[in-house]
């Protein structure tokens, strides 16, 4: 199997809301201390809301996931609700009912969620935001899609360049959403939906190599 | 002092704020639980065009304390400084529409439009027509940048709510109090300062601490930094720091009259901000421009954030006639 | 941190504050400089009762903001919590005093009494008759030592001013009036708790400290320390333990009516005090005792002190009809 | 001369003004431990008014001194103003339009005004308030009266019992006034309404014994 199974999927948005509900405090510190300091509790809120949307029984298929999750965080409010709901959705929309996600089915998602994001939201890479991480996420699975790599390599690759993303923002004066009223204070710091992306990506490269965890022999199975 | 505040869960803190407020004003304002928005005990008249604002809560009274006649139809309240959800937003709009459209009235942020605007899309599809006025006061924000998010919205958006409220009233359009809204905003211009920060409630640290000798400028209402930290001075001075760059962004020149709030951030006492308003008047008089009206207290909040905001808004007769109308709402009667 | 106002020289605060206040609110009230007190802009027809009332500043909207038709004839500020002057009180009777006399409605302080009575004396000779209601509705001051100066008066003053000033508008005589406010006086109880305490203008420091886990209990709206520390809980938990002894101490039981103020006592935000005001409703309704009407929100302040009040009083028909008799007033209008 | 003429009536209000104002912070400091903090500020603004009442020129008589302290406190307000205004009302009109106030004269204005404060305020000795400065000081000058003492030696009786008064408020609870509000806060705290009292005294026992200064020399010639 090369795909991401509904199986997989649950695993990976159970492991990004367990890693998202132990940075929300930290998360939240960043928006307080270039935002206005909701981003932590708007979080957690969001990973609630999505505990609930994605229950206990299985899921029937793995764009049930994204759309717990889409659903959850439009559900929040905010700028990072509706943003990160829309692009969920657009993972969900590429997965469609298909009983496996493969690397190319990704990279579509992540291409579609990038520019939904950037259209509703008008950020440009720099501007500080999670399209910071969002755009070379996109890049990184499409090139991943191009070579042929599997779900795993391409999520490793994906979560890489997220990761690289968010911390670059540390160097940024924010261009978009509450952070840009603040100008200089918030050099220095990174942007929390730049990391809370990453942090997405990461959990879902740790989940889907590593299920039981046999993950690195998987890999190379593949 | 580590800041304590009056809570429970903090996750359900807008929620037992709502259901308290809904007790309270039982007579003037209903709230819908799911999704959630307030609306007024008694609907407008059919034929009225239906007045929608909202936002983060942690601003009241706005915007569910100017529900009522004379103002809003419906307000629909965000988490704590976040803006309310597309379902939310969605539902109050349908709520209000009473077939002659709905008038959103939007602070400058991204997510308020955002989730705004997916509204509208939303019930656009079912025929539902929906105008938007953006209100976007706040001088500390202005820039030339295109590329950034521009103004924010603040206290301004009590003199839009005011005054297309007034004019819906009168059985105004959907288009005529776009217009009317836009007038207001576009006239209107706002600069804060704050001497303590705010703290989100449960949570006992401030969102940012201030030297002795330092005042936070230019902040707007979500406990963010300012654009930059000041030098403590007297009320006057202060007062006159707000003032005067507002003044000169609106261009008023002696015989210009206008709206003036000055507006409490949440734990300034109303003697501090009689003694502001009073310096501001004084600032406006020596320019030879006339207060018209004044509202002073505390109006469009930052939690408990110290201190205080001056808006003016550039005022004509039918700007001053709307004003004057009745209105009769939890936060605003007369 | 140290507190900072807005504040020129602490020793103009005060008129300062009422300067502003009159510009800002110069369709309904005037002040008058010296001696200091604020009178309605329209005085009332000329055989009505005359109601003043008054105290030491550092508590509003109260007094001055509570005078217009419906409520005050004229309230007198003192100093930042300190009674005001004999001058004072004599001159604000005698500019309301219509022919029918004159109610003076007191909270029960040593020096506001006293100042009050030797007015009161003062008026006399010239023949204008006074009456006076002394409100004592604070609990943490109760006792059965008669060498003690009893129940402080704090919010239900609020109660008293409206419906007086009801039945004044209405035609009631002096007598009826001072029967009338001590009925409500006699009916109504509070309780406070401060989360921080208030720091005077200009004054960086706070007038006591607290530990992280303490609250202060008991408090009145001067700063004072209140009757003990209990521990910080959970606003449904301190709702209640500023409820029931209210409750209990004016012997509601199922069926009784009230007339509620949650009062914020300056720092504490609209958010908080409906929270609190749903945990006291459920805390009365598990009692069957109904809440007939509510007012929420800073109506008697102690500076920036962070804490609020429930105020209970008695209702019956009579009074809830004055209650929502129309009022028109910078701090309350219906 | 042995009684207080208009110029020592005026040294004596002078250097209690003087007092007053460098003790204010400090008085205060107590009202705000176990009061509601506003003695300090009602003290200051007593001080500017009596300075402003008692103006530059030559007083015509010592109970001209009295009557401008007495304006001035009584145009205060709080507790504190109405009271002191009181009982410095009961020195001007026991000193009456003579050119002098000799010790009997100062033990009547000093009977008179304790009994003024005691009727309005409803304070007893022990209550904690400026009533336990005011009576024994009272009394000391009353004794000084019946044994013919002179004012200087009456005052100086006076300004000692009104001080061991004071002192003594601090091991008590309040019973009148708002320090009464604060149960055993109050305790371990000098009552500032009595130690302003005691203040005064020692300021009329140290200006009238020392004019200018030759007070001791002065004293052994009464
Ligand atoms: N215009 C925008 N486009 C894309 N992302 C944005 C934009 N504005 C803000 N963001 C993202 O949203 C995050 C803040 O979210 P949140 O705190 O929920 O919203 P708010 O700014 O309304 O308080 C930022 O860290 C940033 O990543
Ligand atoms: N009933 C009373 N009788 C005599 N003196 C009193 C009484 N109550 C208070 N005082 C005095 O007044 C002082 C407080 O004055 P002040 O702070 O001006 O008044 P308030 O208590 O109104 O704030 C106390 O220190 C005490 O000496
Ligand atoms: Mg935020
Ligand atoms: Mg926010
Ligand atoms: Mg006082
Ligand atoms: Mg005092």
């Amino acid at each position: 199997m090369s795909g991401l199974d509904a199986a997989g999927a649950r695993r990976w948005a159970e492991a990004f809301l367990d890693a998202a509900e132990r940075d929300a405090e930290a998360l939240g510190d960043l928006d307080r201390k270039a935002g206005d300091g909701d981003f932590g509790t708007n979080l957690v809120t969001s990973v609630r809301a999505s505990r609930a949307r994605l229950g206990d029984g299985p899921l029937a298929l793995p764009a049930d996931a994204f759309s717990a999750l889409s659903a959850a965080f439009m559900a929040t409010g905010g700028t990072s609700g509706p943003l990160f709901g829309m692009w969920y959705r657009e993972l969900a929309r590429a997965a469609g009912d298909g009983p496996e996600i493969a690397t190319d089915g990704l990279a579509a998602g992540l291409a579609a969620g990038l520019a939904v994001v950037r259209r509703l939201g008008g950020a440009e890479v720099g501007d500080k935001t999670m399209v910071d991480a969002m755009a070379p996420a996109a890049e990184a699975v499409a090139a991943a899609a191009e070579s042929g790599a599997d779900v795993v390599a391409a999520l490793t690759a994906a979560a890489r360049a997220a990761r690289a993303g968010a911390e670059e923002t540390a160097s940024l004066v924010a261009r978009r959403g509450r952070a840009s009223y603040v100008g200089e204070v918030a050099r220095g710091i990174v942007d929390p939906g730049a990391a809370t992306l990453a942090l997405f990506l990461e959990s879902g490269a740790a989940a889907v190599a590593d299920p039981n965890p046999v993950g690195e022999h998987r890999r190379s199975e593949d | 002092m580590t800041r304590r505040q009056f809570v429970n869960d903090p996750q359900d803190h807008v929620r037992e704020g709502l259901a308290g407020f809904e007790l309270a004003n039982a007579r003037l304002v209903r709230w819908n639980r799911d999704p959630s928005y307030v609306v007024r005990a008694t609907p407008a008249r059919a034929s009225k065009v239906g007045l929608l604002s909202g936002g983060g809560s942690g601003h009241e009274p706005l915007h569910t304390g100017f529900v009522g006649e004379g103002m809003l139809d419906a307000a629909v309240p965000g988490a704590i400084f976040s803006s309310p959800t597309v379902e939310q937003v969605e539902a109050a709009t349908r709520a209000v529409d009473a077939g002659a459209g709905v008038l959103h009235i939007v602070k400058n942020y991204t997510g308020d439009k955002l989730n705004f605007s997916i509204a509208a899309e939303l019930v656009a599809d079912d025929g539902i027509e929906v105008a938007t006025v953006v209100v976007a006061d706040d001088l500390a924000t202005d820039s030339d940048d295109p590329g950034l998010p521009g103004r924010r919205g603040t206290a301004a958006v009590v003199t839009v709510e005011k005054v297309c409220g007034a004019a819906a009233e009168r059985g105004a359009s959907l288009a005529e109090l776009k217009a009317l809204g836009e007038r207001v905003a576009d006239g209107s211009r706002s600069m804060a300062l704050a001497l303590a920060a705010p703290a989100h409630p449960g949570e006992g640290q401030p969102s940012f601490e201030l030297l002795d000798g330092e005042v936070e400028f230019g902040v707007g209402i979500h406990g963010e930094r300012g654009i930059g930290r000041t030098s403590f001075a007297s009320a006057d001075e202060l007062a006159a720091s707000l003032t005067t760059p507002v003044a000169d962004a609106l261009d008023l020149v002696a015989g210009d009259e206008v709206i003036a709030i000055v507006n409490g951030l949440g734990a300034t006492h109303p003697i501090e901000l009689n003694v502001v308003f009073g310096a501001a008047a004084g600032v406006l008089e020596r320019r030879g421009v006339e207060v018209a009206r004044a509202l002073v207290g505390p109006y469009v909040t930052a939690l408990d954030m110290a201190g205080c905001s001056v808006t003016l808004t550039r005022a004509d007769a039918e700007i001053l006639d709307l004003w004057d109308a009745p209105v009769r709402t939890p936060g605003l009667t007369w």
